[in-house]
Order: C-alpha cells, then structure tokens, then sequence
C-alpha cells in the first residue's frame, strides 16, 4: 500500500482547488472553446474602440462594395460597414442568444425536473409543455408584444425595453424541448439506487434534486445550451423580420445574415461573417459544453 | 462455436491460464500509479486457484487484467498472460472479444451495477450463450431457465423476464453466476460470486461449479474474502496484499504453513462457528497486526446483556410489503411477491439483531420497509415511538436521522458523479449539523477508522475496490450519528481483517452511543460475533426468533438447521467431503392476486426464542 | 395557332387563395381570375379603356352613356361563349351585379357596384347599367379585372350567404377568358388549359398555364432571371442590384409598369404621446408638439433626398415624386417641385427661423419639444432600407427617429384592438405605399376630407390617415364629384395634389413602378399598371 | 402501462379541449387582421361587409363554440359520409371554412399533406437515419477525427439558419450547376421512369436542407447520451459476455441511452405535420407549413385554429407515445 498511499496526497492536493476547472483545462477542445468565445466578446465588445465606424453610419456611395483597407468586411447596400455592423450585432446577438438560452433552460430545466421528480405535478406540468408547443408562436408574439412592448417602453426605454422583451419572448417559447429532454432523464435517474440513498439518509427533496439529479442529467442539458443559443440567435433574427424584434436601425447576426441572403453573389462577405460569427459562437459554446460535460463525468476518458 | 475452444480443450496438461510478471497501472492525474505489481501465477485445467487478499489489494483488477476489460485510456497493463498458450495482451479486439465469455467467462463483484437494467436477466443470460453458439431462441431459453434453475432462482420460468431490478442481492449475484456459467468456459473467473448468499445456496452454487469443473474441464480463479470458502473449494491459493502476490501454494500450506505475515494474520482472524459458544454478549474480534502476524488485541465480550424491560427503540408489528406483479398487454395485476409478510419484531437501544435467511427472502425489503424507502403494505412500525408509516415529509426526514441504512449494492448507492468526500460529507451538512469543515473533519476521522485514507475523499466511486466502497456506505451512516443502524450485508465484501476492524468500530460505537443494529448478514460467522439476538427469515417470514445463543445452540425450526449445516468451514482437509446436493424444490414467495397466507403461530421454546410451528 | 407554344409558367410569390375576385379582393386573386373571367371592357397598359366581351365603349358621344350621366349601356360582342359552350347573354351581367351586392355575400368588390341601382337586359346582348346619381365617370361596374362577368348558371345557388360553400365554382369558374381551370391547388398553383370556346380562335398560343405560388419575391425573381424555370414572376419588390446581377444570367428582364402607386411618408398631426391613452391620434389630443408646425413639416420634406432612396431601394422601378397623384398623365401635376432635390441648408434655416434651436445632442428643440419622433411602417426589407437613409438624413437637420417596423399584416390589418395598425397611427411619423384602382381619382382624392379622419367614434375606418383637415379642399373635391369633362376634372384633380403637396400633408415620396419578371423567351408581354398585369395573356407567345 | 395508456389518453380530451380554447382566445387576441392583405382601397363599409359574410363579427365565445361544433362533429360525420357514402341527417351542415379560400379548411389540409409527408417526413426519417450511427459513433470513438468533424459540421449545420443554406444550395445547384430546380412542383405525380427522377430531383434541395438540420440536432443528443452510458459497469459485462462490439454499442449502450433521443424524436414528430416553414417557403413545396403560415399571415382564423389543433394532438399523441416508450424502454420508470 506504501505506493498507493504516497501517490493519493500528492494526487489529492493538486486536485483540491478548482477540481472542475483543472478537469476543463485538460480539455484542450474545451480551452480552444473557450479561448474562441473569449474572442468573439472580446471583438464584439472591444472591437468598436478600434474600428471607429459607426455600424449606422450611412454612405451610399459607398455600397455593395467587397473587402478593403476601409471596410474590411464590405459594406452593404445601404453603404453600412459591414465590419461594424457585425461588431454592432454581435453584442446584441450575444446577449440576446446567451441570456434567452439561459432562461430556456433555467425554465425547461425548472419544469423538466419537477415534472420528473414529483409525480403529482407531472401530469399539470406536461400538458402545459405541450400547450406551450402546441401554441402558434406567431400570433403569441404579436399578443406578447402587443400586450408589453410599450409598457416596457416606458419603463426600460425602447432598447432595453425591447431587449427585455425579445429575450423574455425567446425564452417562454424555446423551454419545452429542454423540459421534455430533462423530464425523462429525470425519471430515469431518479429509480437509481443511490437516489434512494441520498433520501434515506434524510436529505431535503431539493438537495437531491440540485445535488444527485441535476449532475446525472447535465449532459442532455448541456446539448440543449449549445442548441438553445443557436436558436435563440436564428430566432431573434426571425423576430426582427417578421416586425417583432429590435428596430431595424439595431443589426444583429441572424437579421444581417437574412438581409444579406438575397446579396450572396454581389457582395458574399455580407453573408459570410455573420453567418461565420453565428457557427463560431455555437462551436465555440459547444466545445465548452463538451469540457464541462467531461469534467463533471469523472468516467469519461479524459485526454 | 470457435475452433480454438475445442482444439485446446485436448492440449493436455499445459497450463490454462498462465500470468507472468503482470503490472497493472492506473492513469491518476497525469502518473500511472501500478496497483498490481508484478504478479504471476499459473492455472492448470480443472484446476481451481483463489485469490485471497486485504481489500483493495488488486484482486478485481488482476482479473479485469485477464479479462482486458480496464478502461481503455486510463489503464495500462503489462506483463504477459497466456491463455492456453495464447498471448492475451498482443490479441486483436475481435479475437480477444471471442476468447471473452466463450474460453474465459467472469462473474463481476457487483452484481447489480453490472447487470444491463433494462434488459430482462433472462435475455442477458440468453445472450451469453446465442454469442457464440448458434442456438435458436427457444434453445436458448430453455437452457437459461435450466442455468437459473441450477442457481436456484426460484419459479425461474416465471422471472425469465423480469428485471434486475426486481431482485434481490443475491438473486442477481445467482444470475451473474448463471451469465458466467452459459457458456461453459474453460477458465471461469469468479470474483466474490458468493458473498451476497446464504450459505446453503452457497453450498449449492460451490458444488454446482464443482460439477462443471468435473464434467467440462472448468478451471477456475476465485477471489473471495471467506476463508471456508478457500478451504472447501480451491487447490492452490495466492495471496495479495497491496497490489502483491506475496505468497502463492497449495492451500493446505498456504493455510497451515503460512510464511508471510499477512497470511497468516488473514488466517488467525478467521472466525469460526461456534467459536462463541458460551458466551452471551457479542464479541470483538481480536486484532492481528498485519505486518507482523502478531495479535495485538485479544477479543473481549462487549456489549450488555439484553435488557428487555427498556422500552424498545423499533418496533415493528405485522409489517408486509408486495410486490405486484403486472403482466400481459393489459399490465393487470396477475399476482405479487410477498418480499415481506407479517413481520413482527423490536430493537432495544444498545441492541444488535441479526437478520438471516436464505437470499431472496425478504431482508433487505424489511430493512427498506422500516426506513420507508419502500412503502409497507401493511403493518406498523414504531421508531422512538413515533408511528413512522404516518409520517409526513418533514417529520420522516428528521426520522432518518434517527436510522440509516447501508445499501446492500454500495457502488449502486453511491452517486457516481460525487466524489465519495463529498458523498460521505453530505449527510451531516445536509442535517446541518456543523460546518463544511468540521464534516471534512468528521468525514476524514471516520473514514480512516473503517480503514480507509482521507486522502481518497477526492476519487469518485468507480475508483474504489469494492470492499472500499462498502466501507464508505458504512462511513457515511455513521457521519449522522445515528440511533439505529439497518446494516445490509455490510460487510460482505471485506476481507478478515478489515472486517474484524469494521465490527470491531460498529461493537465499539454501539457501546459507546447506545446503538442499535439490525444487522442483515449471510455470514453466519460474523452473525455469531456480533448479535445479541437473530431472526431467522424465510419467504419473508420469520421462522425463529430468540437470543443469538439460544438460536446458535439450539435451533429448532428445519430452516435454520440446515442454515447452521451449510456453514463452510475453514479446513481444507475437509474439502473432500460433500454435501449433498439438495434437490428440494425452490420455493417462490411469489403469490396469485387474492391469496392470503395463512396465521403463522409461534412456539416459545425460552426466554424470547420464539418458533413458527 | 392555339396551344402550340406549351406551357406558360408563371410565379406569383404571394400564392393565389380563390379564383372568385368577388370573394377576395386581393390583387394576385385578381390577376389569376383575370385569365378566365373577363370583364365588359379594360384598360390597356396606357391606361386607356378597350372592349373586352363589350363590342365598345359607351360614350356620351356614341350614346351609350346618358346624356344625364345616369345610365350606361353596354353591347355585348356577338356569338360570345362561355368555356363550356353555352352562350353570354346580358343575364349574366345582371346576375353578376346581383352576386355581388346580395346582403351577406361579402363581395370584395362592391365598391364598383356603388351608386348603381339597376341593371338590366334591354335585350339578350345589351346591358342596361343605371345610377342612382348622376355619375361623371361612369366605367366602375363590369368595368377592369375586379369586376368582372361570371356566370350566372354555374353561381345560381351561390347568392349572399352561400357564396363561400360554392367551392368548386369559386375555384374554378367558368369564363370567357383565354384559359380555362384545369386544377385548383389554394395558396399553391393553379394549372389551366387553352379556352378551346375562346372567342379568337387563334389564340391563345400556350396550350397551358401553370401559376405557382409562395416563396419570396428574390427567389421567384431569380426563377425567371437565373435559372429560367418561369417565365414570368409578378411584383418583384426586390433591391435594384440583386434583380440587376440576376438579369446578367441572360435569361430575362424586369419590366415595369407606372400605376398610381406612391411610397409616401405621413406625419400626425395630432399628438400621440402615450399617456395620452384612447385619445392619441386624435382631434381631442390636440396638435402634435412639433409636427403640427408647418415649418417642421416642410424641413422633413425637403431634407429627404428622394434620388438616392429611389436609387437604393427601387433603382428602375421607382421615380421620386412631390405628388399625391402621380398618374394617369393628364392629371399629373408639375407645379410642386421644391421637395424633388434635397436642399438640407434650406430645410435647417426654416427650422432655425421656426425657432428650433439646435440642441446639445444634435437635435432641435423647442420649448423643451424635442424633434424627435416615433418612425413606423410595415416590414420590407426595402421599406427598412428607406428608414435607415430617411433617418440618416434628417440626422442632419436636427431631427432624430427612433425606427420600428410592424408586421404588415398587422399595420394593415385594421384590428381596432391593435395599437399598431396604419388607421391609428399612434406613431409620429409613419409610411407606406398607397394607390387608386383604374385610372379615376375621385375617390382617391376623396380620401383626404375632414369626414374621412379615422377615429374611435367610426372604429378607426376611414381613408384621411393624416388627418388633413381643409374646408377649402373639402369643397373643391366636391366640385370634381360635379364636373364630367376630363379636361376640368383633371385641372382640379392637379389642384387637389398640389394642396397637399404644399401644405405637406404628406410627404410623396417615390412614385412606384409594378416591376415583373419576365423571360427572354416570352413574347407579346405588355406591363400594364392599369388592370391585371395577365390582361392580354391571350396575346403572349413563345418567341421562336 | 395499459390502464395508464388509457387514463392519460382520457384525460387528454378536457386537456385538448383548453388547448383549443386557449389557442383559439390567443387567435383572437392576436392583432392581425384578414383583411390586411386586401388593397387599400376597398372602402370601410365594403371590408365590413366582408368581415361579417365571414362571421369575424360574432363575438368570441359564439364563433368558438361554432368551430367546436364544426370540428368535433360536422368534420366527422362529414368524413363518414365519404367513407360509408350514407347520409347522416339532411348532410347539410357548415364544415370549418378556410376565411381566405373559402373552402373547407380539412381538405386543405388534406391535399397539402402529400408534399408535406414527403419533403419533411423522409428528410425526418433521414435525420433519424443518420443521426443514431452519427451520434454513436462520435461517442464511441470520442474525440477521434470523425468525432471532431461530426461536431463541426452538425453545429454549423445547425447555427446556420435554414433561409441562408436554402438560398446558398438554390445558387449552386439551381443557378451555377442547374441540377435540381429551385421550386417544386406540387402536380408532380408519378407515374413512370422519368417523373420519378423529377420528383427525385426536386426533393434534393429541400431534403437535404431539412436533414442537415435535423441529423445535426439528434445526433447531438445521441452522441452526449451514450457518453453517458458507456463507461457504465453493465457495458463491461456485456463485454465479458463476448457480445460483439456492435451488439455491444447498439443494444446494450444505445438502449440505454435512448430515453432523451426518444424525446427529442417524438417532439420531432408532429413538426412533420407542422411542416418545415422556412424551407417550405424558400422551395416552394407549399407543404403544410407554408398553408400554416399564411394563414396566419392572412389572419384565417379557421384554417389556423383548425391546422394548431391538429399539431396539438399531435403533440399531445406524441408525447404519450414517448411516455409509454420511456416505460418500454426502462422498466424502472413504470407508471401507475
Ligand atoms: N478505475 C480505477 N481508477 C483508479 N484506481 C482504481 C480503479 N479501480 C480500482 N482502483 C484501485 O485499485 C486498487 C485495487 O482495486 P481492486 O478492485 O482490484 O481491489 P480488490 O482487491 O478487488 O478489493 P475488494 O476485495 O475490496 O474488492 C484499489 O486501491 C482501488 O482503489
Ligand atoms: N422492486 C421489486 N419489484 C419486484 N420484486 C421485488 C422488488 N424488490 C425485491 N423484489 C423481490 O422481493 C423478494 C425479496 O427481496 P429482498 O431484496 O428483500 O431479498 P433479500 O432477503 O435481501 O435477499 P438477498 O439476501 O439475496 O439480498 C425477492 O424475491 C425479490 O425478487
Ligand atoms: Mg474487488
Ligand atoms: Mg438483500
Ligand atoms: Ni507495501
């Protein structure tokens, strides 16, 4: 045992502090996620500072025009600058895909578990996911937005007022996969033993739930995140098309990436970042999920 | 059918199996930590080899080595093991998957992780043999009903479909055995295949293999933690100690002429039946130090007499659960298990009763019953005179507090992704009875007195040997401070010493804090040592009831006869004798919709020691 | 020879729903409609009238109006046949008045059946079509692809509340037309057959037609232009250099039709603060802070460079325009042009001197009034184009606006529980395309009267949007509804327009064309803005 | 399983019922209109007319009970008259009409579903297809080339939005090479060699649109479920058993781990009958999803509520089949 024992201190200290980040750091898809993403806001955030256009800054005489020194993107039909306009975009698209993604999944995941744990609120709760599927979300935004947009005008101002909005819109529509997803996780995890172990050792039914349940069903949430941004990005852009999302002085990825469809063989960089910003995002998140899905797995082979 | 099987099975009288200089390295962060160091050992055919050794010393890894079944990634083997001259190591994945359950057949340690839990046993033991024989479906099945049967299962044509889950311990560990079997191996490997049965199915399932071994040519790798066991079955032995083999023989010698410390210190703890007649209190089990052989603490009787007039802690009247059994399209209720029928019994502070029985007969229900981990059907149970069937959420929780169960299936109770640390911390910050520092405390203190390191707080259950793993199902009952203790199996999966050392700390804390235990056992031993009292169970009733002495010395239901009977007894010149293999049908506890058991009456014989007529 | 050129294919993105143009009103139903069902007479692509299943046009020259503008009456050609053999006769006229105005039909086209009080049969080919009142302009009844004739026998059972059951005849109903329905897929296609009782027997030359429907306007536009699987794709409201780089395919061409459609800009004159409630948009709001001033309404107007909006968003198909009425020729005023060239130093200065001081952020203000505006319309990518340059340009003069763009079926959809519809107009500033049908303006103009204001008190119904209120252009509409003689409708019409252009009562901004796509290999296309862009289809060929 | 089958399909009927009713005061809510894509210049009194010839001015709870009535037993009894060729009663009653066509809103639905069927159902049961061995094989050999590329391409097949691959396969394959058409034609029928080809050719595009989308997200979940199970202690026994290693991977692990791509397959499902909207629009297919969305565009009350009710049984269907399967597919989770 002399070996066993001399190698677990040294194992154990190097271990203890940030167990999961250590574990995500030998994740090197992960670290590249990560460093990707890290990127992206940075560009999105910081970009603005170097490349001074203003993304609203109109000059005709300038349109449809392909990469150079001045527009490193291009510029679009209007003569916005492409580069800008993307920069610009990104913070919306960002924080629209990442905080209505949050939300979805704090809501499916919310309604996943309780479905599958408690099994008098299961029935309720599913016939109010499939409600919320079955609802057309056309006429449910145009109720929503009708019904809120301009009291939270008020309150908030027109950005934020419709930035609330629109994530708060995404994210009442987009829970119910997750929902289903976790709910029949959850039924399966919870008929393991050492749920029933957990309980009889007295814990509190939401410890269990937050601490033996919620870990053995993260990797299913953590593939509705990926999605989830994807979409919440996609569906914003659908919004803002439709009339519904943020005015269209406001680009973001999904609406310069609709806009610049039609424009693909006259100016194809139009299309080409945004539709590249979109994927980097997503694989970018995608990876980082992989890692913490990892990390939390200790059986997975970790490379 | 592949030819190497039966070309080999006449290439004489070379060895089966033959491992030499075997390492086997863990990857822990970034090193490779060997935990099998340079064994090497030979297996001839019919020959039966045992692997005996502390727990976690490298058994299960040595066998997993045979078997290449270790992770992947995070392991690595080295050394050369041939199987009837076959290189193992150097053989592609597709050879390697046909010498798998075909030449070399393993039955695991844990019973219930390891079976597939949505598959019905009886298509996971079909599977074995349509794999590598070509047999229809129907062949199959009835060879598998004919496998279960032989494992003693009972009404086998009827559980063909039900699930593990539907089991009980031993039952999956017989369905293990009954997996291993179906192929009819030339090397069967058998890591602690009995630990979870009672020793007359034990007996039963012994000579079962020893049939096989005569009529095919079965050689056979035991590891197991039961010294009878070794003595009755095996013909060399190896012993392991930390990651070693430090000494390899004959049984005979290695049980009489032992040269290495330990093994001889394994050998002197070893208790016996019958070893406490006279006394009436429970006994520790001396300590030998591991290093030295030497005893370092004798055994002492511990524990008061039992006081009767103490109003009881647990009192459980009539208790029942069923199980129904649905089938068809339909899903009607077309009959029920009886796990559990008309119990009736009390737990006084400072008491241990022992709760014995034929595997499958309805312990661990109890056990699950009282602490409402199932729900009863019926019954009464009191628990510090609180009514626990009427309790409410808030009041059951504080409840268990009172009692805590260990799990029959450790690694099944242990979430897989919480570092044991954490697992074992959990209850008392749960209960917040302290702070996270002061659990780290508690936890650490009480894991190294049941034999383990704290440093191993940081590792995940998969990590751990099984017995570890056991003994951290123990550590964190008792991180509550519990007034009663329902202990299934908990020690099974122990070797000698450490379980002498976790009896030893239950004794003492129960002597210390008043504890009371229903202590659920199949190793009779160990029962003797440490109960005040043993009920006998069998098709979920209580058959005998009394004092542990009264019970040992003069049992008088049929059943608990023949349980005393089986008994292995740890002599190997006594191998040679058989028992004879009983052919007494297999009773089922299971029963059709409506029926109702008939009233059991019970004679008292002495003082407490009560008898069903 | 007929049915010798194959099939016609035709893509209209927004798919046709019914063939019965009574029933629905909407332009694609029309057009579609129009290649089976036909009318008395229609106009041609310059906007004059020509006979169609009437032998000519009655005039009080001629006789065929009276000379009391009271009645009308038609001559049916000779020997005229439906598609299944059976003869026209003036019955069907009368029953196709009476379809439409039979209580609970919801005929769409009502509206041309307005003042008539009876149509007759002097004889079996001659229509009898009289008016309760005089009426100047007496082409609306059986008159352009919105009302045309259908036939009585196939309808018979199909008055009022019955219309909607007559499913196959509304989808397929038997006409006088060059095609006949072959298969009717609603909001999908339709596939016709050469009318092989078409009155000319040479025509028409393709043997089928199949009109597709859905998608978007860029991908029907690049069906004809790029990969030439259509020959002909309607209302490609599409930016000018995507249709440009799809025409260099070679495959074929936008051509563009001058209707009377204007893109113009409203500004309220009501206040619609929105603490004001149920009150915003209206009389008892009071006047706008700022665009009640007719100085603010002016700058707009004249800060606003009509060329490159035109250039960005419409390129050939559009024309910058300082007319309400921009069309048929002869009522086409000249005499406002200040706002055609954007003169942004006069626009500053009228606001300067109106006492719109610039403010420290840029914007102008007056008496802690902000020109800072609410800027709404309808969803379209050009319409969103248009915001983004109208805005960058009055940037220029002080003027901010805050952008929103409403779902188009929303905006136009008149809900009077939405606050986002056009009619409401709970914005500062709002903009859209209006027009007129047929080549008379009267009702058009009519849409500017004090009466025609939408208000809560006539659930939001009425034409006057922005709330122009004049007595004086009140009385001169009046005056047109009297006159009869084109040349003094025309004179007032222009005086009309030229009212509002002045007072700014809107802001005109880009005078539309109907821009369609048509194949190289097409013959015989005549864009006309006047009627159904199909209503020669008889005529078209395959070019050889 | 059965009595819970029946109990929850039971207790389906009062949860459709307000979902109807739901749906049906959302509709109503909702701010558009179906008159908004007449001209503007039809008069105020003419579109007055019109609304009342199509009964938008009845007050809400009047036109709701109506649909329920033409839905819930006219429709039937409708499509039991076609069947058995009996007249029920006089046969006469108001079957739901389409307020945009004016006709009945069921046959509608009935010819759109063929393409829809077609189009979106095969390029489902692509996704499906390829999704499971897709996903598998990521997670066994996780982090291997294949993996790696597996990842790229089905996140980038997902993040980028259907409107945009549409239009970029249309340039390529339609305009540049001209192999497929851009549109497809509903009249299509086959009836020999060639139109086969046709039909082939014209559901390339579409299909593979829809199935990169739908493969990308289900072999997503696969792949994250079977990690999940791979390493568990019952694989290693399948393993000792000898079981090949594909048995091992497709019964033992993907079994396992089949419960989230159960869910997410059966969500999938009534989306077929929904249709793919955007991809409907781009090709042209006029599916079910095209007849949805303009319908909702054009504010027809009837065909929307008639075609949301529809998915929502669907859904509801669905569900419950996922939920009996869950039972199937892991005793453990029993229902009772
Ligand atoms: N996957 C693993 N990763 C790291 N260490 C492991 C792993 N599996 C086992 N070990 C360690 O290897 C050692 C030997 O384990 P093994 O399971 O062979 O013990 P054993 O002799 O079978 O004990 P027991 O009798 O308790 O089952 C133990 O210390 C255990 O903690
Ligand atoms: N969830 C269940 N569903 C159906 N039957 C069950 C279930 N759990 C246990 N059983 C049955 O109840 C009976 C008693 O099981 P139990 O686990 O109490 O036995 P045990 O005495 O603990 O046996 P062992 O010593 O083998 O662990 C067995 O026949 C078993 O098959
Ligand atoms: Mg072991
Ligand atoms: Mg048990
Ligand atoms: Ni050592």
């Amino acid at each position: 045992m002399t070996d066993v024992t001399a190698a677990a201190p040294a194992v154990s200290s190097d271990v203890q502090k940030g167990g999961l980040w250590r574990q995500f750091k030998a994740h090197p898809g992960g670290v590249a996620g990560l460093a990707v993403f890290l990127f992206i806001v940075l560009a999105v955030y910081a970009g603005p500072l170097i490349h001074t256009v203003e993304p609203n800054k109109i000059d005709i005489r300038a349109k449809n025009q392909g990469p150079s020194l001045a527009h490193p993107f291009g510029t679009d039909n209007l003569g916005h600058d492409m580069l800008a306009q993307v920069l610009a975009g990104g913070q919306i698209s960002l924080a629209v895909g990442i905080t209505a993604m949050l939300l979805a999944l704090f809501l499916g995941t919310l309604v996943g578990v309780l479905s599958g744990y408690i099994r008098r609120i299961d029935g309720l709760l599913m016939r109010l996911t499939d409600l919320f599927l079955a609802l057309p979300l056309l006429p449910l935004l145009l109720v929503i937005i009708m019904l809120f947009r301009d009291t939270l005008r008020t309150v908030f101002g027109p950005e934020t007022g419709i930035f609330i909005l629109i994530v708060f819109v995404i994210g009442i529509t987009s829970w119910m996969h997750t929902a289903r997803i976790v709910r029949g996780d959850v039924l399966a995890v919870k008929s393991q033993e050492f749920i029933l172990a957990a309980k009889s050792s007295g814990m509190r039914e939401h410890r269990v739930i937050l601490k033996h349940i919620l870990p053995n069903v993260m990797s299913s949430i953590m593939v509705s995140a990926t999605l989830g941004i994807a979409s919440a990005i996609i569906t914003e852009s659908a919004l803002s098309f439709l009339g519904l999302g943020f005015p269209s002085d406001f680009p973001t990825w999904g609406r310069l990436l609709y806009d610049g469809a039609n424009f693909l063989q006259i100016t194809p960089s139009r299309v080409l970042w945004p539709g590249l910003a979109i994927s980097l995002t997503v694989l970018s998140v995608n990876f980082i999920g992989d890692a913490i899905r990892d990390a939390l797995d200790p059986r997975t082979l970790k490379r | 059918m592949t030819l190497p099987n039966a070309a080999s099975k006449n290439m004489g009288d070379g060895p089966v199996l033959s491992v030499q200089g075997l390492t086997t390295s863990f990857r822990i962060s970034d090193d490779w930590r060997p935990v099998v160091r340079n064994v090497s050992f030979d297996i001839a055919p019919r020959e039966t080899v045992a692997i005996v050794g502390e727990s976690g010393s490298g058994k299960s890894v040595t066998s997993l080595s045979i078997m290449r079944l270790l992770p992947k990634f995070t392991s690595r083997i080295e050394g050369s093991i041939r199987l009837g001259g076959r290189e193992l190591l150097t053989l592609g994945s597709e050879e390697m998957r046909k010498v798998r359950g075909n030449e070399i057949s393993m039955i695991f340690q844990e019973p219930m992780t390891s079976l597939n839990p949505i598959f019905p046993i009886g298509k996971q033991i079909a599977e074995a043999i349509t794999c590598h024989r070509q047999v229809s479906a129907a062949e199959a099945k009835a060879e598998v009903i004919q496998l279960l049967e032989k494992v003693r299962i009972p009404n086998a044509k009827g559980r063909f479909n039900d699930y593990p889950h539907q089991f009980s311990g031993g039952m999956r560990q017989r369905v293990m055995i009954a997996m291993a079997l179906a192929s009819k191996p030339r090397l069967l490997i058998a890591d602690e295949p009995t630990t979870a049965l009672d020793v007359t199915i034990q007996g039963q399932i012994l000579d079962l293999i020893k049939v096989l071994q005569e009529e095919e040519g079965m050689s056979v790798l035991f590891i197991t933690h039961d010294m009878g066991v070794v003595a009755e079955v095996s013909d060399r032995t190896i012993v392991m100690f930390r990651g070693d083999a430090v000494e390899t023989g004959p049984t005979d010698d290695i049980f009489h002429r032992g040269r290495h410390p330990y093994t001889r210190a394994l050998l002197s703890a070893v208790p016996r039946l019958g070893s406490m007649a006279g006394h009436g209190r429970p006994m520790r089990f001396p300590i030998i130090d591991i290093a030295s052989g030497v005893m370092t603490t004798p055994e002492t009787e511990v524990g008061r007499a039992i006081e009767t007039r103490r109003p009881p802690i647990l009192e459980v009247k009539n208790l029942t659960t069923r199980f129904d059994i649905r089938s068809g399209l339909l899903g009607r209720k077309s009959g029920a298990v009886h796990a559990v029928e008309n119990v009736s019994f009390d737990l006084c502070e400072g008491e241990t009763l022992s709760l014995v029985g034929e595997s499958g007969c309805g312990k661990s229900t109890t056990g699950r019953s009282i602490t409402r981990l199932v729900e009863p059907t019926a019954g009464s149970i009191a628990l510090d005179g609180r009514d626990v069937i009427r309790l409410d959420r808030g009041a059951l929780r504080n409840m268990r507090r009172t009692i805590q169960m260990v799990f029959q299936d450790p690694f099944a109770s242990l979430d897989p992704r919480m570092k044991i640390g954490d697992a074992v911390m959990e209850p008392f910050i749960e209960h917040g009875l302290g702070t996270k520092a002061q659990a780290r405390e508690k936890a650490a203190d009480i894991l190294k007195r049941v034999g383990l390191d704290a440093d191993m707080m940081r590792r995940y259950p998969h990590e751990f040997s099984g017995g570890q793993r056991q003994r951290i199902a123990i550590a964190r009952t008792l991180m509550l401070d519990p007034r009663v203790i329902v202990a299934d199996e908990a020690v099974s999966a122990l070797d000698v010493s450490i379980k002498a050392q976790v009896c030893n700390l239950l004794l003492e804390l129960q002597q210390s804090f008043n504890l009371a235990y229903l202590f659920i056992s199949h190793d009779m031993a160990v029962v003797e040592r440490v109960s005040h009292r043993v009920a006998v169970m069998y098709l979920g009733e209580i058959v005998e009831i009394g004092p542990r002495q009264a019970v040992f010395e003069n049992p008088q239901h049929p059943y608990t006869k023949k349980l005393m009977a089986a008994v292995p007894i740890p002599d190997p010149a006594r191998r040679s004798v058989k028992r004879a293999i009983s052919t007494d049908e297999i009773k089922s506890p299971i029963r059709p919709v409506g029926y109702e058991p008939p009233r059991r009456q019970y004679r008292e014989i002495s003082a407490g020691h009560l008898v069903q007529v | 020879e007929r049915g010798t050129d194959g099939d016609l294919k035709i893509i209209f993105w927004q798919a046709v729903s019914t063939m019965n143009p009574y029933l629905s009103g909407g332009t694609k139903e029309v057009y579609g409609s129009s290649m089976v069902i036909e009318p008395l007479a229609r106009y041609d692509e310059t906007g004059n009238l020509v006979p169609m299943l009437a032998a000519e046009i009655p005039t009080v020259e001629n006789g065929g109006v009276a000379a009391d503008l009271k009645s009308i009456t038609w001559k049916l050609k000779p020997d005229l046949k439906w598609s299944d053999g059976t003869p026209v006769t003036a019955d069907d006229a009368i029953f196709t008045w009476k379809y439409c105005t039979a209580p609970d039909g919801g005929c769409a086209q009502a509206a041309y059946y307005e003042g008539v009080s009876n149509v007759e049969a002097v004889d079996a080919s001659t229509i009898k079509v009289s008016f309760a009142e005089p009426k100047p302009y007496p082409y609306s009844a059986f008159v352009g692809a919105q009302s045309p004739i259908i036939q009585a026998a196939q309808f018979k059972d199909c008055l009022g509340i019955k219309a909607p059951e007559c499913t196959s005849a509304n989808f397929g109903p038997i006409g006088t037309g060059p095609f006949v329905v072959k298969e009717f897929k609603p909001n999908d296609v339709v596939t016709f057959v050469a009318n092989p009782n078409y009155r000319d027997p040479a025509k028409p030359a393709f043997a089928s037609v199949t009109l597709k429907g859905g998608g978007d306007a860029a991908s029907a536009a690049r069906s004809v232009l790029e990969t030439g699987e259509f020959d002909y794709a309607w209302n490609m409201q599409v930016e000018p250099e995507v249709l440009a780089a799809m025409m260099q395919a070679g495959k074929g061409k936008i051509e563009v039709a001058f209707g009377t459609q204007v893109e113009r800009i409203d500004l309220n004159p009501y206040a619609v603060d929105p603490s004001l409630g149920d009150k915003r948009s209206t009389k008892e709001a009071g006047p706008h802070p700022a665009l009640s001033d007719p100085a603010v309404r002016k700058a707009l107007s004249l800060a606003i460079d009509r060329d490159i909006i035109d250039e960005a968003g419409y390129g050939d198909n559009g024309k910058p325009t300082c007319n309400i009425l921009p069309a048929p020729d002869i009522y086409v005023s000249t005499a406002v042009d200040w706002c055609l060239k954007q003169d942004l130093d006069a626009a500053n200065k009228l606001l300067e001197d109106a006492g719109w001081k610039m403010g420290p952020d840029g914007i102008r203000e007056k008496d802690g009034v902000k020109l800072s505006f609410l800027y709404q319309t309808s969803t379209n990518s050009v319409r969103q184009g248009t915001q983004a340059l109208v805005k960058d340009m009055w940037a220029q003069i002080g003027v901010s606006v805050e952008l929103r763009n409403i779902s188009a079926n929303v905006f136009f959809g008149g809900d009077p529980a939405s606050p986002d519809t056009f009619q409401k107009f709970y914005a500062d500033i709002q903009m859209y395309t209006n027009n007129f049908d047929g080549t008379d303006p009267e009702k058009y103009m009519a849409g500017w009267m004090c009466d025609k204001i939408p208000s809560p008190a006539n659930g939001w119904q009425g034409e006057n949007i922005v709330r122009y209120c004049n007595p004086e252009y009140d009385t001169l509409v009046k005056e047109l509804g009297k006159t009869g003689k084109l040349e003094d409708r025309a004179a007032i019409a222009k005086k009309l327009n030229d009212m509002l252009s002045n007072d700014v009562a809107q802001i005109p901004l880009i005078h539309r064309g109907q821009p369609s796509a048509v194949s190289a290999t097409l013959e015989g296309v005549k864009m006309n803005a006047w009627d159904s862009e199909l209503w020669n289809v008889a005529d078209w060929s395959r070019k050889k | 399983m059965f009595t819970f089958t029946l109990r929850r399909l039971l207790f389906a009927i009062p949860t459709l019922l307000a979902i109807s009713f739901i749906i049906f005061a959302l509709l109503d809510l909702a701010p558009s209109d179906p008159l908004s894509d007449l001209p503007l210049t039809i008069p105020p009194e003419v579109r007055e007319q019109i609304r009342a010839a199509m009964g938008a001015d009845q007050p809400f709870i009047i036109r709701y009970l109506r649909w329920l009535q033409q839905f819930f037993v006219n429709e039937p009894l409708n499509i039991f008259e076609q069947m058995t060729g009996l007249t029920v009663g006089t046969g006469e009653r108001m079957r739901v009409l389409s307020w945009a066509t004016r006709s009945p809103v069921v046959d509608l639905i009935v010819q759109r579903l063929p393409q829809t069927l077609w189009v979106v159902g095969l390029s489902y049961l692509f996704g499906v297809l390829l999704a499971i061995p897709i996903g598998v094989i990521s997670a066994y050999k996780q982090y291997s080339i294949f993996d790696q590329i597996g990842t790229f391409i089905s996140m980038v097949g997902y993040s980028v939005p259907t409107f945009f691959t549409g239009v970029l396969l249309i340039v390529i394959f339609s305009s540049y090479l001209q192999w497929f058409p851009s549109i497809y034609d509903t009249n299509l029928s086959i009836t020999d060699w060639s139109s086969f080809v046709a039909q082939v050719k014209q559901m390339v595009l579409p299909v593979t649109v829809l199935t990169l989308y739908n493969t990308s997200q289900i072999s997503r979940f696969v792949r994250a479920s079977m990690l999940d199970n791979l390493h568990q202690d019952y694989v290693r026994t399948a393993r000792a058993k000898g079981v090949k290693e594909k048995v091992v991977l497709l019964v033992h692990v993907l079994r396992n781990s089949l419960i989230p791509v159960v869910t997410v397959i059966a969500l999938g499902v009534p989306t077929i009958f929904s249709g793919a909207i955007i991809t409907e629009q781009i090709f042209r297919v006029n599916g079910l999803g095209q007849l949805l969305i303009t319908a909702i565009q054009g504010a027809d009350m009837p065909l929307v509520q008639t075609l949301t009710f529809i998915f929502a049984f669907l859904i509801v269907l669905f569900n419950l089949i996922a939920d009996v399967l869950y039972g199937l597919l892991d005793p453990r989770i029993r229902y009772d």
